[in-house]
């Protein structure tokens, strides 16, 4: 028995923390803790690290520091985005328009606002979790405020035509904000290039420390904001600034964005040896998401006749770390909310499976992964009721 | 998450399978709330001589079958109805309070089951 | 001239991590770094890490685990009581009291409460900065849903009569919570002894890391989410969980407050000596907040004809830290809230110095800020046209 | 925070003092906002030959009012009348933006003192 194989392939959950990203770290815990509103030295130099943090998510996103704002994570500028622009932009109008797949920090968020008396339109999406930009135009109306299109779903890995939806937003005059959480890393982003206005992100999806994140607010548009007190972030989003977060944040995104070519060469070689394999070994088996237009370390597959805990209880034992459906939703009895968007039926929901690939993984773990799964999923499928063979 | 019981009789389930022409069968659940239990009776003189299940479902869904099945085997119809949810949690030491309905679904398929092997027999 | 010589006497603003607290974090970051939500063996020990933590926060406040709710820090915890249960509660009525020293993590949530048609009191502070249980009865009205009263004042230390206002608030039924981020680690916390319905609290004062914070809401309390989306912490704060920051919260609360007398009694007599040498050295002096029910590290004068920054940037060229008014109001020009809601006029107010002591400090320390102050203010004061020898 | 020249005249400043029976005085802002300027002038031939001050304020203050003392001492009144806060603060090598009043109180300190010169000597 292989016990003690760990193969992580739950990237879009989370990842570990790089070392060199520790490493900048480290010193902030212990010598550099200053409080960067404090006038002493300690506290000057906390406020350097921070600003140089600002920078680089700047560089990486292609926007300037001081439009960028420290969040505890993308939950919280997800929030942020949603009610500091319907509440500020009252006056113009109370529509906005998100799609049926985003992520429920956007969704609940949404939901509290149409209690409130907003209006929500939620954009549906194609088999393979695309939107349509007719219909984006469609539901424009006198009283839209705020587009919210994620850039890449966590789930299925489906990503969006953001420039173009940048460029429909644009012509109307409508704020465009872009949940870019998985994005960020796996794309390239350039917020002026694609006309985007606001874009949430969190360091724990590229090699960062989680409890970090980041809202990318364009210079001009009218936000207020979520957390308030004491005036941080220049008096955006009150709390004494999470410093080593913020310095493990600003090293994760450099590395995540500096060589994303060469990167995403090695994943897309490993995801496409994976999903042949898997297509090729194990029958009823359906591949979600957009063929080309994904996420370049997302496989997500629905197993006919199993129910997906049971399956990733199963590949656990065997070393294997994987996700049904987010890890937000796993747990729960309903089926994933995308996975029914994209036209599954619950039945065939209930059976899915997201393998999302990272820097640690190798071919090796694909070939491991090939070679235990199809066993598995034939075992569970020897006792499902459903399965007549 | 599960306790070390229900890990293993989720790995190991007991019982797995059909029986041919059985004396009672029982299926409750649906595949559309991701849990479907399927149970097969032997029955004789109104003991249960043997018992075997499918089941799609979650982990617990798994395990709460298999411990259902090894829990009636052997027994009356009569003590087999006395089968409660609540029993078959403990004897797994336990389950998630959000998987405790896994439990309710071994239940009403042991019952099914027996109801079916009654209605056949007219009893 | 002493260069190298750095003194961090601003432990109120900010302190570092502790070596323990760290070395339980580490970990975290790179092995044990999974998602607390997920299903697999990285999901899982993560959560047994979270859990334990709870735990930890839960005994350090005499609190029920289930009680204990992980936040981005002590502001965000203060916009969630004040916001969830105004909103949760507004069938009871419309009036929150709360006091004129607040930090401004509540203030300015009040302000937001009071424009959405909220009516808050702000209870007045006598000189020493304490509230009067008289005026807090009389100002209580049918209307009433909320007290919130900070247990320790962030600048001038003082420490409210908690178990008092306790009493008063569970006798009239009224949500009773109280900012304690000043006072974890520094004074001794039972919150059902003390009847605290709900307590906020920062990991980053009490040598912990930054950017992770709790909130205490006993069970049963009426308030809504502040955070919105994924299910964690039981369904009441989204977003993923900052697992090495929970990890480093647990550590830091146990470390704070297992020996809170002996480290107390070290701090008191370094304090003793700080103030008496201060007061005794340094003509036309003023010690602010109450002599004795203060919070056991915090000095705070005011030295009449100068003014607080120049008074930093000296101290910081001796290689001293401290601050004037709180780190977050020093850095604008008004003077703070809290001298001027004691009595203070602004000119007065204006030359205030915080001095607050840590683990890390000496009685060396003290003799080098005795020997180099009255230096300093006697410099100051000969270029201030206030100063008329 | 701060220009390596804001703390070099913070911390030397330059022409700290009273002159006794200045030609001309000024005296700016007020200690409830938490600055005060102070300018003593001795003025002949309308040369400022000297010039010293006083200042209760932040580190900028004190900077400002150093290098405004400077900038003005062996100018001629008229000259030093044209002394903005721009070219205070740009011989400072800046400052942070919620410290260009402090020079905007230097500029009005040095106008004060002149006015008061003026003044007294019927100009
Ligand atoms: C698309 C998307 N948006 C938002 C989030 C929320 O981010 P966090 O959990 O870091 O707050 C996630 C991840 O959980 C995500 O995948
Ligand atoms: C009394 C008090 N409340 C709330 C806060 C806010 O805590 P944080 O900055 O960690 O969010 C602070 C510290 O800044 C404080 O001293
Ligand atoms: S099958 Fe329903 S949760 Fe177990
Ligand atoms: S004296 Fe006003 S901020 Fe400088």
């Amino acid at each position: 028995m292989k016990m003690n194989k760990r193969i992580y392939l739950d990237h879009s959950a989370t990842t570990g923390t790089k070392q060199e990203v520790l490493e900048e770290m480290l010193p902030v815990f212990t010598t550099n803790y200053g409080n960067p509103s404090s006038v002493h030295s300690f506290g000057r130099d906390a406020k350097k690290l921070v600003d140089q943090a600002r920078m680089r998510v700047a560089k990486a996103l292609g926007a300037l520091p001081e439009e960028i704002f420290f969040t505890a994570g993308g939950t919280e500028a997800d929030n942020w985005v949603l009610k500091g622009v319907a509440y500020a932009n009252k006056n113009k109008g109370n529509h906005i328009i998100t799609t049926a797949i985003e992520h429920h920090a956007v969704l609940h968020t949404c939901e509290q606002l149409e209690k409130e008396g907003y209006k929500v339109t939620y954009l549906p999406v194609d088999s393979y979790g695309m939107i349509s930009l007719e219909d984006l135009k469609a539901s424009i109306t006198d009283e839209t405020i705020l587009i919210s299109i994620m850039y890449a779903n966590n789930e299925i890995g489906t990503v969006q035509p953001i420039e173009e939806i940048g460029k429909i937003a644009r012509e109307r005059k409508i704020y465009f904000h872009t949940d870019a959480v998985q994005a960020v890393g796996n794309v390239k982003i350039d917020v002026k290039a694609q006309n985007i206005d606001m874009l949430s992100l969190s360091g724990h999806k590229f090699y960062g420390p989680k409890g970090i994140g980041a809202l990318y607010i364009r210079k001009g548009t009218k936000i207020l904001n979520l957390i308030l007190g004491g005036g941080q972030e220049r008096g955006r989003r009150a709390g004494t600034e999470n410093v080593p977060g913020i310095v493990g944040l600003g090293k994760a995104i450099e590395l995540a964005t500096e060589n994303i070519d060469s990167h995403n060469e090695k994943l897309l070689k490993m995801r496409k040896k994976l999903i042949d394999g898997v297509m090729e070994k194990i029958p009823y088996t359906r591949l979600n998401g957009h063929p080309e237009k994904r996420l370049p370390n997302n496989a997500n597959f629905c197993f006919q006749y199993i129910e997906g805990e049971s399956l990733l209880l199963n590949l656990d034992m065997k070393g294997i770390a994987g996700s049904s459906g987010s890890a937000c939703t796993s747990g729960s009895l309903d089926p994933s909310h995308v996975l029914l968007a994209i036209g599954l039926s619950h039945e065939i929901a209930h059976g899915s499976l997201r393998l999302t690939l990272g820097d640690d993984n190798t071919e090796e773990d694909i070939d491991y992964v090939l070679e235990v799964l199809p066993e598995i999923v034939q075992r569970l499928r020897s006792m499902s009721p459903l399965y007549e063979k | 998450m599960y306790s070390e019981k229900v890990m293993d009789h989720f790995t190991a389930p007991r019982n797995v399978g059909e029986i041919d022409n059985a004396d009672g069968i029982g299926e409750v659940g649906n595949a559309k709330c991701g849990d479907i239990m399927k149970i097969y009776l032997k029955i004789e003189d109104d003991v249960i001589e043997d018992v075997k299940f499918k089941t799609f479902g979650c982990g617990a869904a798994i395990a709460t079958s298999s411990i259902a099945t090894e829990m009636i085997k052997g027994k009356t119809i009569d003590e087999a109805l006395q089968l409660t949810n609540k029993a078959v949690v403990e004897a797994l030491d336990g389950l998630p309070p959000q998987k405790i309905h896994c439990s309710v679904l071994a239940e009403e398929a042991v019952k099914a089951a027996i109801e079916d092997y009654k209605k056949k027999n007219n009893k």
